[in-house]
């Protein structure tokens, strides 16, 4: 089986209100020195199938397809035997 | 052999299971063990208060309709069905994911009953936002109820919210749900008829909130980590694919009966469908879709996953079924089938795990439990109001109560909740209740939901008589006759005399009132053991009431509607402050009694309103309530946010004190607004009906401004006034 | 003329939007299921709003994918009229009927309230019952309503005069403030090149009648109504 | 400066109902072999700070305080000096 975590961002050119928010929330507690915070999804997809070559070329295709919306977001993954 | 501290941890008591040992004749197996432990739980046997609930008067004006799950009145050749419930533990524990499946759980009791959910309301209760847990949880349980509401399609057209300290530590979440159907198209949650099929529907089945049910039910909650329950997250998205096939299903007549899997999914479903319908029946769990591997018989009958129900299918009809829950996307499997035993048998891959009489399940024990009157009441009760410094500056009082988070708008959260949705909602959230048009009708239904529960504490037959009249109140003042009462009653240990005291003091208080203005409860919940390590919270009969109104053009909204109209005090008030916010948040005291509340005086008043309004005569009507007459005024004044106006009030009758005729908490007062021409016919309603009736300024201007004589008390710039009550909540959350 | 509205699972507003065309607006309408694989015959399809597919993922992106997409698509390319409303807008978007995306509201919260909004054209079929600059009072109900493009389709967009409807405030007033959700250029509605396809935020089927506070969401319907049948 | 990405995940006992509509949408574009598909969050934080060992408690803390809600969550981050 192969283990995929799919990392979804949005494109460094959106501004990312959530980011902003958790940024000050931390601040708030205390905490300094952060220079940016920003929030995506992590898509975790379990496979039945052992070709991590083919895998790979599906999972581009499923995020471009439906994962990610390339107009504001960028991905990337990685792909783990387990 | 059963070990004592095994039924025990499920919450039974020995003689408990020794009327299990005598009712099987044998022992239990394990998981009859666990549905006679939450069959016979509070939560799903009513074991502790059943005996005070029959004092609640079950007829009224309208036709009422008691269901197995909810009820309703009949209005035309509509079933109005609602309920309230309570998801207060889980909440408290995860308020985002708490509150969602409390408002999914609630529209399935709706949706199951046959009738198309139309609105919903919630009844919040938090400790004080000075602290960051309570904050948390009220942005948690917000974002909850909007998560879950709004996706579902089912929009939230008010409530109340409410802070104190008793609900440190347990927070409540009271949510109402309203439906409509058809009168000839209710739904029962009953199985009858032998050898029809027993269908399981909707999502699959995992180890969710197992034991949840009797652990998190009848124990005393604790904030301790192990007894965590496995949190569930809500599905709003399936509950709606559920709503729309579940009344696509209902319509093809071939569903004889049908529940919601709530507490303790399959074995309340099983047994209590069986019960209900005098039959048995027979149910194969192997063939329960699961989403999680190896999970025991008991697991799977206890489960609480959520989005799940049971349907009894008239045979022959299981494939008509399946086509619709299929065509959205959704589980629809036969398990089982009805017997004519009365026996519920649970089978796993054809081995017999339970074999129980399904009324020995639903018959639990019920209990008469002591009650003493609290030692600590008579000390709180006495208010020596001589000590009490009247305020040296007026405006700054007013102006704290407005912001004080129990009065300000509760804007910041009814924002967050589709309000709108259906397109039904006449009256949005912001006035005394709210407006549903009935489409294809003339009429509407207003809704409220209210209990003021400090009142309960000091005093409660009188609280909860108040909440009741209250509830009325808010009804006729957007035009509407009271109908019905649905309760949450949210009480600490029922264990402890001097709580089950209050609760039965609240259940008389409620029962009277609702005979008095004749209308029934037709549906209701309890749930105890509302405690923190601190105490127990203050007594929460959480009142939801449903009204009709006949003529859809006659709703009145709680806003001054022009300039230079007559504003008239309906009743009158007293020299009172016991349990007033006003004591609370300017002096610091949860003290005295309840207002005073003369039954007959409320009808009074009500009525004349109610006249006045159907007679178009009255262009607002606002009741008073907390912060009393200042604040009503205020608010009159301010909450159309495009347009508010100012007001001159120079006819108060000040008989005494001047804190106590702008502050106190009087009842049975309501503040109406109309034209020159209709105040000498309001007068006369009043005076027909015994209502004091007494004409106290006009509307207009730029300021809110109240004299007594010369002497100016409050002169306020109306924005002044709009700051600071829409903007406290904001501020205090985010603070 | 004959009225769609296409129901997805989980959407919401579709009996909404039945509702006003049928006894408001008085015209024949029906429901589509989205796995139909054929369009009936109809002269405008409306994506109604709700949460598709329970706005999983991000919203409108597993809708856009229901075997009757394939066949809007077709219709709006032969002409036919498409008004996406709120959720209708984000499926819209994500099937690139529309161009540009939709961010999560500023505030980071779902917002349910009147706003008004200015019409920015009333040369196309959705608004010809507007007057230019008809400020129009209509609720908004989203979360997702942060409208986003980039510059160039920006400016694309300007040029085409694209822009139909923007955030203002009650007496017009394009600005921050007058923004509820933070979208770019205050955009609450747009329209493709061609003009046939409209999406917009705001909820016209909510603001059709008198009793729900508001009717200015009628005139959306009336225009639809004129453009299809001028003689009416 | 470190770039640091942290990933939430619901715990494994906890449904996921974003993940299974997810699954079902991927399979019904045709992608089989999906055994599971679970949805997580992606923090992203950069900090101004070039010691990672103290990074590490850090954001341990941010994550119990604030970023995790380990009723129903679980976390783990990767640190990377950029
Ligand atoms: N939790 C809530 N959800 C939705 N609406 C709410 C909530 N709490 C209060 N509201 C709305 O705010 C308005 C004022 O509520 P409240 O102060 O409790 O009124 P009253 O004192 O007349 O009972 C009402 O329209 C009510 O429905
Ligand atoms: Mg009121």
């Amino acid at each position: 089986m192969l283990n995929v975590e799919i990392y979804i961002t949005l494109k460094k050119t959106v501004s990312d209100p959530q980011g902003l928010t958790i940024k000050h929330a931390l601040e708030s507690l205390g905490y300094q020195n952060l220079q940016e915070v920003r929030v995506g999804k992590l898509v975790t997809i379990t496979l039945n199938s052992e070709d991590k070559k083919k895998a790979k070329q599906k999972i581009n295709e499923m995020c471009r397809k439906l994962l990610a919306n390339l107009i504001i977001e960028d991905y990337s993954f990685r792909i783990k035997e387990v | 052999m059963v070990k004592p501290e095994v039924y025990k941890s499920l919450g039974l008591n020995d003689n408990e299971y020794q009327k299990i040992l005598d009712i099987l004749k044998r022992e239990p197996t394990p998981t009859e063990l666990a549905m006679f432990s939450v069959e016979w739980s509070e939560h799903c046997g009513y074991t502790r208060s059943r005996n005070w609930l029959k004092l609640l008067p079950k007829k009224g004006k309208y036709k009422s309709l008691i269901g197995e799950d909810s009820g309703g009145i009949i209005v035309d050749d509509l079933a109005v069905i609602f309920k309230m419930e309570s998801h207060n533990h889980p909440s408290q524990v995860e308020p985002k994911q708490g509150a969602a499946t409390g408002v999914g759980g609630i529209i399935r009791d709706i949706f199951t009953a046959g009738a198309r959910p139309i609105a919903s309301l919630n009844s919040l209760r938090f400790g004080s936002l000075t602290q960051t847990y309570n904050r948390y949880l009220l942005r948690g349980v917000v974002d909850g109820i909007q998560f879950y509401g709004n996706c579902v399609g089912v929009p939230t057209v008010g409530g109340e919210i409410y802070f104190d300290e008793s609900y440190t530590g347990n927070c409540l979440v009271n949510v109402m749900c309203i439906g409509v159907a058809k009168k000839t198209k209710l739904a029962r949650a009953r199985a009858t008829g032998y050898g029809n099929s027993i269908m399981y529907v909707g999502s699959s089945t995992g180890r969710d909130g197992i034991g949840g049910c009797s652990v998190l039910a009848s124990h005393e909650f604790k904030e301790s980590e192990e007894k965590r329950p496995a949190v569930q997250i809500g599905d709003p998205f399936t509950e709606k694919c559920l709503i729309e096939a579940t009344l696509e299903a209902l319509a093809t007549g071939y569903v004889i009966g049908i529940k919601d899997m709530g507490a303790a999914g399959i074995t309340c479903s099983t047994s209590e469908m069986a019960s209900a319908g005098n039959s048995g029946m027979e149910v194969d769990i192997a063939r329960v879709p699961r989403r999680e591997s190896n999970m025991q018989p008991w697991e799977v009958m206890m489960s609480e996953s959520q989005e799940r129900m049971l349907v009894c299918v008239k045979k022959g009809k299981e494939k008509e079924i399946e086509r619709i829950f299929s065509k959205w996307d959704l589980n629809a499997v036969v398990i089982g089938k009805v017997t004519d035993d009365g026996v519920v048998r649970i089978k796993d891959k054809g081995k017999i795990v339970a074999e129980i009489k399904a009324h020995s399940l639903t018959q639990s024990p019920v209990y008469d439990m002591p009650y003493k009157k609290p030692n600590y009441l008579d000390r709180l009760n006495k208010l020596d109001i001589n000590k009490i410094p009247e305020p040296k500056n007026y405006n700054e009082t007013l102006l704290k109560l407005l912001s004080s988070p129990s009065i300000c708008s509760k804007k910041w959260v009814y924002e967050q909740y589709d309000h709108m949705v259906q397109t039904n909602t006449a009256v949005l959230p912001g006035s005394d209740a709210s407006v549903l048009r009935l489409k294809g009708t003339n009429k509407a239904l207003a809704a409220t939901a209210d209990c003021n529960s400090r009142y309960c504490f000091l005093n409660p037959y009188r609280g909860a008589q108040i909440a009741v009249a209250e509830a009325a109140r808010n009804l006729v003042c957007s035009g509407a006759q009271a109908a019905a009462v649905t309760d949450c009653l949210n009480f600490g240990n029922p264990e402890k005399p001097d709580r089950f005291w209050q609760f039965k003091n609240c259940m008389e208080g409620i029962a009277d009132a609702c005979k008095f203005f004749d209308i029934p409860v037709v549906s209701g919940n309890v749930s105890f053991y509302n405690e923190s390590p601190k105490g127990a919270i203050h007594p929460t009969p959480a009142i939801g009431m449903i009204g009709v109104i006949n003529d859809i053009k006659k709703v009145c909204t709680q806003y001054f509607k022009k300039e230079n109209e007559i504003i008239i005090l309906l009743g009158s008030s007293k020299e009172e402050l016991g349990g007033s916010e006003y004591l609370k948040v300017i002096h610091g005291l949860i003290k005295g009694d309840a207002p005073q509340l003369d039954l007959r005086l409320e009808r009074a008043v009500q009525q004349t309103a109610q006249e006045a309004i159907k007679k178009g005569l009255a262009s607002s009507a606002h009741d008073c309530s907390e912060g009393g007459l200042a604040v009503t005024l205020a608010e009159c004044c301010i909450s159309n946010n495009d347009n508010v106006m100012g007001a001159l009030i120079d006819n108060l009758d000040f008989i005494g004190r001047k804190d106590t005729a702008l502050f106190g908490e009087s009842q049975s007062r309501i503040v109406i607004s109309c034209n020159k021409k209709s105040a000498g016919k309001i007068r006369a309603i009043a005076q027909n009906f015994a209502a004091p009736f007494r004409i106290i300024g006009t509307t207009g201007g730029k300021n809110l401004k109240i004299s007594s004589g010369k002497n100016v008390l409050i002169n306020l710039p109306i924005k002044r006034i709009l700051d600071k009550w829409t903007n406290s909540l904001q501020s205090l959350i985010t603070a | 003329m004959k009225f769609g509205v296409v129901v997805f699972p989980g959407s919401n507003c579709d009996r909404d939007c039945f509702y006003t065309v049928k006894n408001v607006l008085k015209q024949p309408v029906k429901y589509i299921w989205h796995k139909q694989t054929k369009l009936d015959d109809i002269d405008c399809a409306i994506l109604p709003g709700g949460f598709s597919y329970g706005d999983y993922l991000r919203t409108g992106a597993i809708a856009r994918f229901s075997p009757l997409m394939k066949q809007i698509y077709r219709f709006a390319q032969k002409g036919g009229l498409v008004i996406g409303i709120c959720n209708g807008f984000q499926i819209l978007l994500e099937a690139g009927l529309l161009p540009g995306a939709m961010l999560r509201n500023k505030n980071l919260h779902f917002i349910c309230k009147y706003v008004y909004i200015k019409t920015e054209t009333n040369k196309t079929p959705f608004t010809n019952f507007c007057s230019r600059n008809q400020i129009l009072k209509i609720p908004i109900a989203h979360n997702e309503g942060n409208y986003y493009i980039d510059k160039s389709g920006l400016k694309t967009l300007e040029e085409n005069r694209q822009i139909v409807f923007r955030y203002c405030s009650q007496d017009g007033a394009v600005n921050n403030q007058s923004n509820p959700n933070g979208a770019l250029a205050n955009i609450a509605g747009i329209i493709n090149k061609n003009g046939n396809v409209l999406g917009m935020m705001p909820h016209p089927e909510r603001s059709s009648e008198k009793i729900l506070g508001s009717e200015d969401g009628f005139l959306i319907f009336k225009s639809i109504a004129a453009w299809l049948n001028p003689k009416i």
